[in-house]
């Protein structure tokens, strides 16, 4: 025998058909996708409605609220962003995206019709089956109505699922509310919106204030059944939820159905730059949605 | 005729620093013809003191840009001297080899990039790119070439890092050396291309009697240390240099100027061949008598022809010593330094002349006193002649401010100055 | 397991054989320190004395043959407002890897679980990894591998062959039919009783020179109660945040990403490079918030993944034991000494 | 310097903005601009992204519009100190280039010696000599981008380039020289005794002294978070003299800034 070792050819010996996350060539895989609306939400904010090319991926496309994708711009960067619509529809996703540094801005800059590549769905979404029949907070700071736009899609699609269903939405000023245009249809599916800004310009008529003035207001003199049947998803920066869930937890709200959304630095959204590891727990893995126990139990959570 | 010129050059273009032409013709008469340097000093010889003797090299060599690793192994050379370190045979090879490389970057940057444009009409090499561009092409080729070698011997183009006292802190793989010794073969054709070009060229017709000072060849071409001499028939040490400079200052430059045997003289490209014309490779004896370059020439535009020269004659020159290289056994690259007090001085030929460092060294290796003199530096003082004798000429001759403001120009340039360096 | 037993000379034959067919990265001299101790490292090899089979560990491993410092995820050709994109894994041929030390092959193995058998699995190591043979071979402990508490101190899988050096013969542990078949083209033997028993002195002796130790104890559990410890502090005040330790350890993998279009415009890439999370800007995101700005904080959070959130997910820890980032640590921050403290809990 | 290609440049359809771009120079060896010139394989491509109205070193024409304005050498006398004030009106963006734009470099050296006036006898003698502290060019007017560097790394230049062109972020490695020389797999230079500042020293050179198996001289001034402290202990312990240490960290003006470097020379 000519002691010659064979090259494996990694893919060619891959079984077909695998999962998803266990196919080798899933990894680096994105898919092409075009840019086919572009609305801008505030000065910074714009909402970005990005369609997959290929049919046949975009029939198998799919995810669940809370999950997150990775979108890239060849040669100018990637990185994660939720997905912030109904995940009732297949191979179409809106991204609600920040302009904060490189990629972001760059994006501010293509116009419609451009194509990027995403990956994913990535990471831990919200269990919205497992809070069918019961009561609903879902508290967003700022940017977090982002992520909650996903779970509020399907509350208003299944809203006969759920008992009292809540909005508790803060921003710094009423420049900066989100998705304005959409709060009407939100009144109408039965949700209750509260809206609080923490600072009031002159036509501003709605509540002035911290967000947890208003969520006080909701959690206030509830008997003890509504707050065991309450499930709870906060969004928002770091400061916000730590405050928030601390009322939360005092009002008896089981620290199991309280989520929460973490954000960390990521480039793979695989387990696999470490990029993202709180104490030593991968984000993209076991996050970005966490319950609250879990996060407790994080080593430099929050 | 009587005339009346004007010419007033403010920051000299195509040129390395800060400098100005100014020249005032009135009814005929030269009023003013003034070559001022302006360039801010730095004051080297005044930072290097307290300093350890490694500083010198490392700090030396951002005197200039364009020079640096001659500045560098001046300031090794000077170390070494005074340290009485010699050394071997290799190092003492790849150190003229990078050298070498250094003249080869400088002269084909000054002749194609720099005084081309004015033989061609240009402002400068970027409309050439368009119109001529086989021309650039052979001359980015050649000094790519250059350049590339420079960081393989020296780790990079431009303050080289592996030049050290005592020798190399790496050396270059054998592999890498052969493999240049093919391009320097190759890079012949290209450096003939331009010498083709340049015998299509009419270089100002103008002379006047100058003394060329120059380092004087023993066995070969010199490029590193020995004795200098002058065209006047002056011979002595490199480390009598302050007698071959006798620098003194002047109210237009902030640069020193020198004077030997007459009021000025000149280094550089020309002094050298003026010099030691018979120790060129003999191929390149051939180009120089295309261009009637026959020492001892003293048309100062010539000097622009004598760096055409030097660079093929180094270039046949790394190719021997690349062979040589190639044929010995590497051995460790550095030696041992034992610093202790000293006087050394180090001349060497760079591309504009010759240079020289020296430092003076207490008991442990300190630097106790730094003295540098630059060729541009002892150019100055020549330039200044040859530009009244020029104005006067050309107004003579009928020519107008702006054909004298050009050839004004195009004479600093033919010196290559590189004023920063002269103002250190 | 089959072993076999050969003469020391025939190990030359085994690689002149191998190696005019194959590729062979194996442990070469590649200079001397200042004490004049010979500095050794992994690079491909053609010539069997240039090997140093009695080297001591490498100063690095031979991580970029596995774990590339930079690497290209994938290039993307760009016309109009289009692109293309290409991956590509970045092997190309197998490598025979001629004298890997136990705890080096124990990396790999550590790796495989997190790259190659976790969800995920990172196709650009899988490829390299599989077309790797691996020649183990025994070494002799240095003053600073605490190996053995890492129980890396011998592998048990994770190659081809493992040979043992036994005086005037090698007695080798064959794992795949391909080292089996490979070492049909040199005289081997069974081996016998004796040689069994001389095998386990040899271990014996080895298991001997041991001296580095590190209590591994209900460590996970120590680091979580020990997070707010002084200690933590004290050394992060030496630290410099240079990210040398991760570079030379065999099982560090973080990594960054990097999106660069070429000077051309028509071409662009994405390059993975290692990275080490005592870097200041590991943890840092857009706007500039940085989840871990202190130097301490970083050397914590690199303790916390090696020894606490590996163990959570895989039963063991990121670490090897192979003290190559004390040695190279110029702060001299040592695993050893770095988790004694903890444990102490007192000051340094 | 007008590329012939007048159509302008697209990425992904994107239309660029092609810069005017002007070189300047101050006090310095002006190795900075010439490295730019020394990049012979891209520099066609780099000229395409760019149009250059200003260069000295290679032209004669020149002109005062222009959008970027890449500025070598550090500041020495008052005049200079105006005629750069004009460049800052005139630029959108001032990039500092090379460690004399950035830090003073080799020439803020002179700046340790209290008094200025021996300084000037050592060199000229009794003649009148104006000069003035060295300064950054920071300390003079805004600036908007640093290149590190001395000599400036060629790479690094078409990369920040590009990259405004392109209108992507400028990212210079935040993390130490080591990181780059560890990649490199050199032979650490204090295992050779030989002292290096690549522990402190912002990377983004690609450790190219270290790489020539030569310390790093700091000449990209420090990283992001140097601990300088504890470097120069560690020096200390690897017996190197204070001196060698203090030379090599004022060397280049990059860790002024840092207590460990707050004493003057005698004169
Ligand atoms: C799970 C998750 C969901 C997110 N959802 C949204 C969203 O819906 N809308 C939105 O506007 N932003 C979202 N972000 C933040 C968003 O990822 C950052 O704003 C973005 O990475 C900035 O990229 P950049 O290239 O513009 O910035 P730069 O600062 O130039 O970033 C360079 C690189 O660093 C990494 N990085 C920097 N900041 C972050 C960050 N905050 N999180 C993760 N990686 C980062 C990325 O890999 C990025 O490409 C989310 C982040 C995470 C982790
Ligand atoms: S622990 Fe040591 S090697 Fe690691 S980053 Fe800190 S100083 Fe560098
Ligand atoms: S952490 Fe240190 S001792 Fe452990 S495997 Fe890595 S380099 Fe070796
Ligand atoms: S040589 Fe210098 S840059 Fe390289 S690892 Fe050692 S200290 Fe760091």
């Amino acid at each position: 025998m000519k002691p010659e070792l064979k090259f494996v050819d990694i893919i060619s010996q891959q079984p077909k058909m695998q999962k998803r996350k266990n196919d080798l060539s899933s990894f680096e895989y994105t898919y092409r996708a075009e840019i086919t609306s572009m609305y801008q939400l505030t000065d910074m904010e714009t909402l970005y409605r990005i369609q997959i090319v290929n049919p046949e991926e975009r029939r198998r496309f799919a995810f669940i609220p809370g999950q997150f994708l990775m979108l890239e711009i060849p040669g100018i960067g990637e990185a994660p962003f939720s997905i912030s619509s109904s995940p009732s529809i297949h191979g179409e996703v809106e991204l609600c995206i920040r302009k904060a540094g490189n990629l972001t801005n760059f994006l501010s800059k293509v116009g419609r019709g451009a194509i990027v590549g995403i990956r994913g769905p990535f990471g831990t979404g919200f269990p919205m089956e497992e809070m069918h029949g019961q009561n609903i907070l879902l508290i967003a700071g700022g940017l977090g109505l982002v992520p909650l736009r996903s779970p509020i899609a399907y509350v208003q699609e299944n809203r006969s699922h759920f008992r009292e269903v809540n909005i508790v939405y803060g921003t710094k000023s009423p420049q900066h509310l989100l998705f304005t245009y959409q709060y009407d249809v939100w009144i109408k599916d039965d949700i209750n919106l509260n809206i609080i800004v923490e600072k009031a310009d002159p036509s501003w008529i709605g509540s002035v204030g911290m967000l947890t003035d208003t969520l006080m207001k909701i959690l206030e003199g509830r008997d003890n059944e509504f707050y065991h049947n309450t499930y709870a998803i906060v969004c928002g920066p770091p400061v916000m939820f730590k405050f928030v869930c601390n009322m939360l937890n005092k009002f008896n709200i089981p620290m199991q159905k309280m989520f929460v959304s973490l954000e960390r630095r990521m480039h793979c959204g695989m387990g696999k730059c470490c990029r993202c590891n709180v104490g030593s727990t991968y984000t993209c893995l076991k996050g970005p949605v966490f319950d609250y126990w879990t996060v407790m139990n994080l080593k430099e959570a929050i | 005729m009587k005339k009346t010129i004007n010419v007033n050059v403010k920051h000299l273009t195509r040129v390395e620093g800060h400098g100005n032409i100014n020249i005032k013709i009135r009814n005929g008469k030269l009023l003013e013809a003034q070559w001022e340097v302006i360039e801010t000093p730095r004051f080297f010889e005044a930072m290097l003191v307290g300093r350890n003797w490694d500083n010198a090299p490392w700090i030396t060599g951002r005197i200039c840009g364009i020079c640096s690793i001659g500045h560098t192994l001046a300031s090794i050379r000077a170390v070494e001297n005074a340290f009485k370190i010699v050394p071997d045979e290799q190092t003492r090879k790849l150190r003229i080899l990078l050298k070498h490389m250094e003249t080869l970057q400088s002269h084909s940057l000054h002749l194609c990039f720099l005084v081309l444009p004015d033989l061609m009409n240009a402002g400068s090499v970027f409309p050439l790119i368009d119109s001529h561009k086989d021309v650039v092409v052979h001359a980015a080729k050649i000094k790519g070439l250059a350049n590339d070698l420079c960081d393989c011997i020296g780790g990079r183009r431009l303050h080289p890092t592996r030049t050290v006292v005592g020798g190399f802190t790496k050396l270059p793989a054998k592999e890498e050396l052969a493999a240049f010794g093919e391009r320097l073969k190759n890079i012949v054709k290209d450096l003939m291309v331009v010498a083709d070009l340049f015998t299509g060229f009419k270089l100002p017709d103008f002379t006047r009697e100058t003394e060329f000072v120059s380092l004087k060849g023993t066995a070969g071409y010199p490029f590193i240390g020995g004795d200098v001499v002058s065209s006047d028939g002056i011979q002595m040490r490199e480390q009598d240099y302050k007698k071959l400079t006798n620098e003194y200052i002047v109210k237009q430059s902030t640069a020193k100027w020198c004077r030997l045997s007459r009021e000025s003289f000149a280094v550089g490209a020309l002094a050298r061949l003026n010099n030691n014309f018979e120790f060129l490779h003999p191929v390149v004896k051939d180009i120089a008598g295309r261009f009637g370059l026959i020492p001892v020439n003293h048309n100062p535009f010539m000097n622009n022809i004598a760096q055409l020269v030097e660079s093929v004659h180094v270039v046949m020159d790394s190719i021997t010593l690349i062979d040589e290289l190639l044929s010995s056994k590497f051995t460790e690259p550095r030696q041992e330094v034992k610093p202790g007090s000293g006087v050394g001085v180090g001349a060497v030929e760079v591309p504009r002349g010759i240079l020289y460092h020296s430092y003076e060294f207490d008991d442990k290796g300190k630097i106790v006193k730094c003295d540098c003199v630059i060729p541009t530096g002892q150019n100055h003082a020549n330039i200044q002649h040859d530009l009244e004798a020029l104005a006067e000429e050309f107004a003579d001759r009928g020519k107008d401010d702006k054909e004298i403001e050009l050839l004004a120009s195009m004479l600093v340039r033919a010196y290559d100055p590189c004023i920063s360096c002269s103002v250190h | 397991m089959i072993f076999r037993i050969f003469e020391k000379k025939e190990l030359k034959n085994l690689f002149e054989i191998l190696a005019a067919h194959n590729k062979v990265v194996g442990p070469v001299e590649i200079g001397k320190d200042k004490q004049c101790n010979p500095i050794y490292a992994f690079t491909e090899v053609s010539d069997f004395n240039s090997i140093k089979l009695d080297y001591t560990t490498t100063k690095l491993p031979a991580k970029r043959y596995f774990l590339p410092f930079h690497e290209d995820l994938s290039t993307f050709r760009i016309k109009d407002n289009n692109w293309q994109k290409t991956i590509d894994y970045n092997a190309d041929r197998p490598l025979i890897f001629f004298g890997l030390h136990p705890c080096d092959i124990n990396a790999l193995n550590k790796l495989d679980k997190v790259l190659l058998h976790s969800v995920f699995p990172m196709p650009y190591y899988v490829a390299k990894r599989k077309n790797m043979f691996i020649i183990g071979i025994d070494c002799v402990p240095q003053p600073f591998c605490f190996c053995r508490s890492m129980g890396s101190d011998t592998a048990l899988h994770g190659f081809d062959m493992f040979i043992t050096n036994l005086g005037t013969r090698y007695f080798v542990e064959i794992l795949t039919d391909t080292a089996y078949n490979f070492l049909k083209n040199i005289k081997t033997e069974e081996p016998k009783e004796k040689d069994h028993i001389l095998y386990m002195k040899s271990a014996a002796e080895r298991n001997k020179k041991f001296t580095a130790k590190v209590d591994t104890t209900d460590l996970a559990k120590i680091l979580d109660m020990e997070f707010q410890s002084d200690v933590w502090k004290q050394w992060g005040d030496k630290c410099l945040a240079c990210g040398t330790c991760a570079n030379v350890c065999p099982t560090c993998y973080c990594y960054g990403v990097e999106e660069t279009v070429d000077i051309n415009l028509k071409s662009a890439r994405k390059t993975k490079m290692l990275h080490s999370c005592n870097l200041i800007d590991f943890a840092e995101v857009a706007g500039g918030h940085n989840f871990r700005p202190e130097r301490h904080s970083r050397l914590k959070y690199r303790y916390y993944h090696k020894h606490r959130g590996f163990v959570e997910a895989f039963e063991e820890s990121l670490c090897v034991g192979c003290g190559r980032c004390g040695e190279s640590c110029l702060a001299g921050i040592k695993v050893p000494e770095v988790i004694a403290s903890v444990r102490g809990g007192k000051k340094r | 310097m007008k590329a012939k290609e007048s159509e302008s440049k697209t990425y992904l359809g994107i239309p660029l903005y092609r810069p005017k771009v002007a070189f300047f120079e101050f006090s310095s060896c002006e190795g900075c601009q010439l490295q730019i010139i020394n990049n012979e394989n891209t520099l066609l491509d780099f000229l395409s992204l760019v149009e250059v109205v200003n260069f000295r070193e290679a032209m004669t024409e020149k002109s005062d519009d222009y959008e970027i304005a890449f500025v070598e050498g550090s500041i020495t006398r008052n005049d200079e100190a105006e005629r750069l004030k004009k460049i800052r009106k005139n630029a959108k963006i001032l990039v500092a280039l090379g460690s004399c734009a950035c830090f003073g470099g080799v020439n803020q050296l002179k700046n340790r010696f209290n008094n200025i006036e021996w300084v000037k006898k050592q060199v000229y003698g009794k003649h009148p000599i104006d000069t003035a502290p060295v300064r950054a060019l920071e300390e003079v007017v805004n600036v908007d981008l640093r290149i590190y560097g001395c000599p400036i790394k060629k790479e690094e230049v078409e990369k920040i380039v590009l990259h405004v062109v392109l209108g992507k972020s400028i990212d210079i490695p935040k993390y130490p020289v080591c990181m780059e020389c560890k990649a490199n797999e050199n032979i650490c230079l204090f295992d050779l005794g030989e002292p290096c500042l690549g522990p402190i020293t912002r990377a983004g050179c690609d450790s190219w002294c270290p790489n020539n198996n030569a310390g790093c001289w700091g000449c990209r001034g420090p990283a992001e978070d140097a601990n300088v402290g504890y470097m120069k202990k560690i020096m200390k312990e690897k017996g190197f003299s204070e001196k060698t240490i203090l030379e090599r960290l004022d060397c280049f003006g990059g860790f002024a800034q840092f207590p460990e470097l707050k004493k003057k020379g005698k004169h």
